[in-house]
């Protein structure tokens, strides 16, 4: 299949610090990758560059045969490539239902229009309840976003990057602060993802990462030191010393 | 030539001067993140109380200056715990309400108490006339004036940067709960550089006064130019404040010598020109 | 569990959007209401209220550009004189003097003002975004001073006169049908923002305002909404120019100071921002009080404008309005 | 015999008019390791903010040591010896790292900065980096370090591992246990990977829905499986 | 009954000391005067008015006359605010007296406005031959630029182009400039043997004489000629010594001597409390107030707008500036013009001292506009 997202010969240092260093991927669609790495390793930075946040010194990024590297942010999102943040970025003084209508409203082009209300539009609402309630998130539809826990703005940040229906979703530690009891329902709304969609998630907890990945790409800094499949990954010597630690040694990745 | 260098002159004391009123209200601005529209009104009261120091009580032009600073601080700390403690860290918009109401009660007082004449801070004989430089003279305020620049952007440079006063003030301005939290003593170090950007502003209205004189509209007739010198330097940031002063002053020197009559558009040309190539100013703190 | 909760989401929204429509309808009346009574109660001083709506127009304007984008401007009496003088132009140098075309020619004066304005404007964020719209409102003024053969320079632009409304109703000394007119134009522009600010526009714009970076990253391009709200607010501020012009037939450069800008800054942030209420409400009773104490003391008045902002902050920091407002939705809560 | 680190006693707090939390009592013995579990919203930050005095207390006592800080604020707890670890981690970001610390440092001599840098070099790498440039990683480190620095006699961590690659969770775990047992630090630690959390704790507590539902050891909690499905919402422990 | 007079002027703000001086005025006038003509009781309405703002000035004069029912509306500081209450003077059939504002063109807008202060092209011609006749052949002109700004350098320019000067060129600033350094070197580079000089009295004043002391251009002797803005009285402490053998004309100083400005200076004195601030808006307010006095004698209270007017053209009496009469074509004021210098009086006080006097000036701005 001819991929639909490629990084190719990415760079960037910011002074004398190389945080991206040659960095080439590439996804086909369905593709579910884990991009694993120590602290300040580059990972949410190549994630800044891909998506257009951050001017790379070099190197380019195609998304489905397009070369995208001169397109602005939004002009990312809108080819299909949508991620999610790291620290949680959301209107602290709107609702979810808000937020992820926006998304929807934004994704079918309709955020121009300067009457009638979401509220009332069927088809908008009835996407943001399904949304929502997949998430866990439907009794607090109508709250501010400043009023509700942590754990719970991490799903909405998904939320909302699923709402824009993206091909590519580059998922920036997805599950950090969300505690085990609602991991599995991120992990059943990753599962619920089209198949057609690419995926690419960066994630310290190793469970989630080999209970979803079907390939891991190890970061270290700033330069690709494995891609391959997440039984290997526990094998080398490189990662587990930089990165996995005794985790290596229990026998999750099974 | 002589006349580039007669207007780099020019320019260079008008900097100062322009630096040594301003520079209070940069640290309330950048450090503090107060919309300070009062700065004004504390440099009117510094200058009125130099003023009455000097003319009505006699006294020499060095006391006076050191009367009106900490006589503006002492008028200032109630307004401080009264007023300004309820505004730190509220949005930009209601700091600006509270600061534009003070700054009206001030002018009507001073209106009140002191009249709207004009009143001037009388020069020792050391500082009056005009010194020669060669190809012009100068008034010699003005070089003192910008000696005082230099040294009270010496001096707060290396408060802010250096000490552990600076650093916890920084700390407590971007996020004043976790610095509380490390025990940082939030409220002291707010207070105590408050009362710094006022004496600052004091003294500003003091030594500045030679140029902009003191009157009751004051606080609200230079407010425009205080804004944009700190906002162009980049607010809080001592280093961009001069180099603001010093290029605003040029640009304002240069335009008023080669087209006064278009005086005004280079100048704010100019400053739309200079925030659109740095839209944080010279030296913005990054948030 | 899910399906249950579905059901009880799907009725919530509902009951919302009932509240929300009376709660419209209240407002519209109210602004109905309080104008009548303007008229009854103030028959003498309907050149005051009529100037109050020119001036509310201009804080609803502002209100869209600051309350709902967070763009800090202290520029917008560009936008409002850009509007006046259109509207007097028209009528002084071309002999346009129908009162509908003079509006028409004050949104389009204003509209396009705020085009230039926002290009400017949107440059840069925060203090420097301030200090630009300072310098764009000094270069209209400068500007309009300089081209004194269009618009009378510092002596104002005289000369500008209305005819009847639909050629019926003149304006007169006792200012009845500029008043009336400025009420029709008033709740029709309240209704369309109503409108506007609900829309999915609006909600964008909501969305830039707390976060732009977060709205890019959702695939829309804050830039060009904020432009096409500044030209929104442009036109409505224009709106207001004109109604100034049209009732007091000059046009003066005060329309496009800095200190009208700051006025009605302060007037927002008085009723409180990001809600068409707060700005009506602001403006009013500002202008009102302003013009109560100026006149009981014309000396040492704005010691008295002074100490009410001061108050507004200290006990109703969200604005007047606002403060209420967020109190009766406590009580609601409560119930 | 020396009064207790930490003594809380009929807590109750909230945001504005929002209640969270309802009638918490517990305490500690110098030394102790508590965890404090809980699923999302429940009340854990909220419990750990109100002890570091950043929330409003409607009722309650809180004592450290020997004084009563029920009515201190915030900066005079931190000088009692309490040190905060936030969950939004709360790093200055216009300040570089090195100041970052030295905010810490509670007036100990700048020499002491080395201690953090020994906890983590990474810091040391990046000491001259805004605190806004750091990685969300680094972050947690710092702020981390940050309050260790002073010296605190009772700990509060907020979810410390968040964000952290498995080498250094299992590095700071250990250093946690060090600092508890060499360093007669009261440690609370709020998180939401149990198995670290029940590795590290000798005593345990459960919120729900501000109220404390359970009390108890590490290994009662592994063998109340009723408890862990309906308090933790997970399975089982391993 | 009441009649009432409604007056508009700045009363706070920045130019709250012209409006302190025109309540001085008044005060003064009804004080010496008495508040009653006949059975009818003068009552004086004030309105603030901080800032040149047309729009506000005219809600404000309507308010006056629609809810107070004024019979004469009076004051007015700036041209603007005054322009825009011509409109309605016919339907309110109220007079409108200006006490300061000082355009020439204002008195044509309207059959029904008097104006007792001056004009800049009247207070501006006659320097211009002063300057002339001191030998001074080149000068630059050097104004703020607004409207009165450009009156004075149109009637300077014309008075001295006129006398066979040369006026080798017109500079325009800034109404807000601080720094007028730059300005002096360019005085200094024209090679001009004198400057004309208007800024409106005020803060920038004081700014402008000490750079033109400071940057050497009165050791150099280049001479200063300026309306009397420059210099009033009020702002003459402050400029101190800076401003000492500046020569002004102007249609009042405090210091003229004459019983009748003698009782006058008392008597305003007293009004404002601090002497010292006594300015020229006074002396317009107060021959205002005398003009409004004839009025209600000659319609004997009723309100009869025109006729009011028509009984004052014409009029003439001795003001405390000195003898002025009321042009009963452009209903301006025509009066004398005094040269003075800026000296110090027995008693170490700055004063501006009369000189020289040019008498009976009428407004040669009107017949420039035509
Ligand atoms: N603007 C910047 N200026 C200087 N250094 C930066 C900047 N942004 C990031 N860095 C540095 O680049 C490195 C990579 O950061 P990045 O955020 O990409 O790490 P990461 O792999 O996402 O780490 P983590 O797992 O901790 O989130 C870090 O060391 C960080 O300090
Ligand atoms: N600032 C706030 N204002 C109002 N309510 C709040 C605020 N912060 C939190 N809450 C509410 O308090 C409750 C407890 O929140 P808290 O953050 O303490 O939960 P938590 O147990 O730490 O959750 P998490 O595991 O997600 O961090 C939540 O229901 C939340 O909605
Ligand atoms: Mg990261
Ligand atoms: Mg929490």
């Amino acid at each position: 299949m001819s991929p639909v997202f490629e990084v190719i010969n990415l760079r960037k240092s910011f002074g004398g610090l190389a945080v991206t260093n040659n960095v080439s991927i590439s996804m086909a669609p369905g593709d579910r990758v884990a991009l694993i790495g120590p602290n300040g390793a580059g990972k949410t930075t190549f994630v800044n560059l891909v998506t257009g946040n951050l001017p790379p010194d070099s190197g380019d990024v195609r998304l489905a045969g397009e070369t995208v590297t001169r397109i602005g942010a939004a002009g990312r999102v809108r080819r299909g490539l949508v991620r999610s943040f790291q620290v949680t970025r959301l209107f602290q003084e709107m609702t979810p239902a808000e937020h992820v209508a926006l998304a929807i409203l934004q994704r079918d082009g309709r955020t121009g229009r300067m009457f009638g209300n979401f509220l009332k539009m069927p088809n908008v609402m009835a996407e943001v309840v399904d949304l929502l309630g997949t998430l866990g998130l439907n009794d607090l539809m109508h709250r501010k976003v400043r009023e509700i826990a942590y754990g719970q703005q991490r799903l909405l940040e998904i939320a909302v990057a699923m709402a824009l229906k993206p091909k590519v979703l580059l998922l920036d530690e997805p599950a950090a602060g969300v505690p085990q009891s609602d991991t599995g329902r991120i992990e059943q709304a990753l599962a619920d993802l089209p198949a057609d969609l690419a995926v690419l998630m960066i994630e310290h907890d190793m469970d989630l990462v080999f209970r979803f990945a079907r390939r891991v790409i190890v970061l270290a800094a700033g330069a690709i030191i494995f891609d391959g499949a997440p039984a290997d990954v526990t094998k080398d010597a490189r990662v587990r010393e930089a990165y996995l630690g005794s985790y290596a040694n229990a026998s999750h990745a099974a | 030539m002589q006349t580039v260098f007669s207007i780099a002159v020019d320019a260079l004391a008008y900097g100062m001067v322009l630096f040594v009123i301003s520079i209070g209200l940069s640290v309330t601005m950048g450090l503090m993140r107060v919309v300070n529209l009062a700065h004004g009104a504390f440099a009117m009261i510094g200058g009125y109380i130099a003023s009455y120091a000097a003319h009505d009580l006699g006294l020499g032009y060095g006391i006076a200056v050191i009367v009106a600073v900490v006589g503006t601080i002492v008028i200032a700390i109630p307004v401080e715990r009264f007023l300004f403690r309820r505004i730190y860290g509220a949005p930009e918009l209601t700091q600006v309400l509270m600061t534009i109401g003070i700054t009206f009660c001030i002018i009507g007082i001073a209106n009140y108490v002191m009249g709207p004449t004009l009143k001037t801070i009388p020069l020792p004989d050391g500082l009056r006339g005009s010194a020669d430089l060669g190809f012009r003279t100068i008034p010699v305020h003005r070089l003192f004036a910008i000696l005082c620049g230099l040294a009270v952007a010496a001096a707060l440079w290396y408060t802010i940067e250096k000490t552990s006063f600076g650093v916890k003030l920084r700390a407590s301005v971007d996020n004043a709960a976790m610095a509380a939290a490390l025990g940082v003593r939030t409220e002291i170090i707010y207070a105590l550089s408050f009362a710094v950007a006022v004496g600052l502003s004091a003294f500003g209205g003091v030594v500045g006064a030679e140029l902009l004189p003191v009157e009751p509209y004051y606080a609200l007739r230079y407010m425009v130019t205080f804004l944009v010198v700190v906002s162009v330097g980049g607010a809080g940031s001592i280093p961009g404040a001069l180099i603001a002063c010093l290029v605003l002053g040029g640009i304002d020197t240069t335009g008023r010598y080669l087209m006064p009559e278009y005086g005004e558009f280079f100048f704010y040309l100019a400053v739309i020109a200079i925030i659109c190539v740095f839209p944080r100013g010279f030296a913005g703190r990054m948030k | 569990m899910t399906i249950a909760m579905n059901t009880q989401i799907t009725t919530a929204a509902p009951t919302r959007r009932h509240r929300s429509l009376g709660r419209d309808a209240a407002g519209i009346a109210a602004i109905l209401v309080l104008a009548g009574f303007g008229y009854l109660l103030f028959p003498d001083n309907l050149a005051l209220l009529t100037r109050v709506i020119a001036i509310s127009l201009l804080v609803l304007s502002l209100d869209l550009v600051t309350g709902y984008c967070g763009v800090a401007t202290l520029g917008h009496a560009a936008l409002f004189g850009s509007g006046a003088y259109a509207a007097g132009i028209v009528s002084a140098h071309y002999g346009i003097t129908d009162p509908l075309l003079m509006t028409a020619a004050g949104v389009a004066g204003g509209a396009a003002a705020g085009l230039v304005c926002g290009f400017v404007v949107l440059r840069a964020h925060g203090l420097p975004q301030l200090v630009l719209s300072i310098a764009l409102i000094h270069l209209f003024h400068e500007f309009a001073n300089k081209a004194s053969s269009w618009t009378g320079g510092s002596d104002g632009l005289s000369g500008v006169s209305a005819d009847p409304v639909f050629g019926i109703f003149e304006f007169d000394l006792y200012g009845h049908t500029a008043y009336v007119f400025g009420v029709i134009l008033l709740l029709a522009v309240v209704i369309l923002l109503r409108l506007l600010v609900r829309s999915p526009f609006g909600m964008l714009c909501r969305g830039i305002k707390e976060d732009a970076l977060r709205i890019r990253a959702m695939g829309a391009s804050p830039k060009a909404a904020l432009m096409k709200m500044y030209v929104i607010s442009g036109a409505v501020a224009g709106v207001g120019g004109a109604l100034n012009a049209i009732s007091t037939q000059v046009v003066g450069l005060d329309s496009l100071s800095f200190t009208l800008s700051a006025e009605s800054l302060v007037m927002l942030v008085l009723g409180g921002t990001g809600s068409l209420f707060g700005a009506l409400s602001g403006t009013v009773i500002f202008m009102l009080f302003e013009d109560y104490v100026s006149a009981a003391n014309p000396f040492h008045w704005l010691t008295m404008v002074g100490a009410l902002l001061i108050a507004v902050v200290l006990f109703a920091p969200k604005g007047l309005y606002g403060t209420a407002a967020a109190f009766f939705a406590r009580r609601r809560e409560a119930e | 015999m020396p009064a207790t680190p930490l003594d809380v006693e009929n807590l109750s707090a909230g945001y504005g008019p929002t209640r969270v939390l309802e009638g918490v009592s517990f305490s500690m013995p110098a030394g102790a390791r508590l965890a404090i579990l809980g699923r999302n919203g429940m009340g854990k930050t909220t419990l750990l903010a109100t002890l570091a005095g950043q929330t409003k207390l409607y009722d309650g006592r809180i004592r450290l040591g020997s004084s009563d800080v029920t009515a201190m604020a915030s900066a005079a707890r931190a000088h009692q010896g309490l040190g905060y670890v936030p969950q939004a981690r709360c790093i200055f970001p216009t300040l570089t790292v090195e100041e970052n610390l030295f905010v810490g440092l509670k007036g100990r001599p700048k020499t002491a900065l080395e201690e953090a840098y020994q906890m983590f070099p990474r810091l040391k790498e990046r000491r001259r980096n805004l605190g806004s440039q750091l990685s969300g990683g680094e972050q947690q480190m710092l702020s981390t370090a940050r309050t260790i620095l002073g010296r605190p006699s009772v700990l509060l961590l907020d979810e410390p591992l968040e964000g952290l690659a498995p080498v250094i969770c299992e590095e700071l775990m250990a250093a946690f246990s060090e600092l508890a047992q060499t360093g007669d630090m009261t440690i609370l630690l709020v998180e939401q990977r149990i198995q670290s959390a029940l590795d590290f704790a000798d005593q345990v507590i459960i919120l729900e829905r501000g109220r404390l539902a359970w009390t108890g050891t590490p290994d009662a909690l592994s063998t109340d499986h009723d408890a862990v499905e309906r308090l933790l919402g997970v399975g089982g422990l391993h | 009954d009441t009649i009432k007079v409604g007056v508009v002027g700045p009363f706070s703000g920045p130019f709250a000391l012209q409006g302190k001086n025109f309540k001085a005025g008044i005060d003064a006038y009804m004080a010496t005067n008495g508040a009653k003509i006949g059975d009818n009781t003068i009552e004086v309405i004030y309105r603030d008015l901080p800032a040149a703002d047309p729009a506000q000035s005219k809600a404000l004069a309507q308010e006056l006359v629609v809810k107070e029912k004024v019979q004469y509306l009076a004051g007015f500081y700036f041209t603007p605010d005054a322009m825009a209450v011509t409109p309605i003077l016919k339907q309110a059939n109220t007079p409108l007296v200006i006490m300061n504002a000082a355009t020439s063109a204002i008195v044509t807008k309207s059959p029904l406005v008097v104006r007792t202060s001056f004009t800049l092209w009247q207070t501006s011609t006659p320097i211009a031959k002063v300057a002339f006749d001191k030998g001074v052949k080149k000068v630059i002109s050097v104004v703020s630029d607004y409207g009165p700004g450009v009156d004075a350098e149109n009637a300077f320019k014309a008075g001295f182009e006129k006398a066979g000067g040369e006026i080798v060129e017109a500079i325009r600033m800034p109404l807000a400039t601080n720094d007028f350094s730059p300005i002096m070197q360019r005085i200094k580079d024209s090679g001009a043997q004198g400057v004309f000089a208007f800024l409106p009295s005020g803060p920038t004043t004081l700014g402008f004489v000490k750079a033109y002391d400071e940057n050497g251009l009165k050791a150099g002797g280049i001479q200063l000629f300026a309306p009397g803005d420059l210099t009033q009285e009020s702002d003459l402490p402050a400029l101190g010594d800076a401003a000492l053998g500046m020569l002004t004309t102007f249609h009042y100083a405090v210091s003229h001597d004459s019983p009748e400005n003698r009782a006058f200076v008392e008597a305003t004195g007293k009004a404002l409390g601090n002497p010292s601030e006594l300015t020229f808006p006074a002396v317009g307010a107060y021959d205002g107030m005398h003009v409004i006095y004839k009025m209600i004698e000659a319609t004997g209270g009723k309100q009869d707008a025109e006729k009011a007017v028509e009984a004052v053209k014409g009029l003439s009496w001795t003001s405390p500036r000195g003898p002025v009469s009321i042009d009963p074509e452009s209903r301006h004021l025509t009066q004398n013009i005094y040269l003075r210098e800026v000296t110090k009086d027995a008693g170490g006080k700055y004063i501006n001292k009369e000189i020289q006097v040019f008498e009976k000036q009428g407004d040669p701005g009107l017949a420039a506009m035509k």
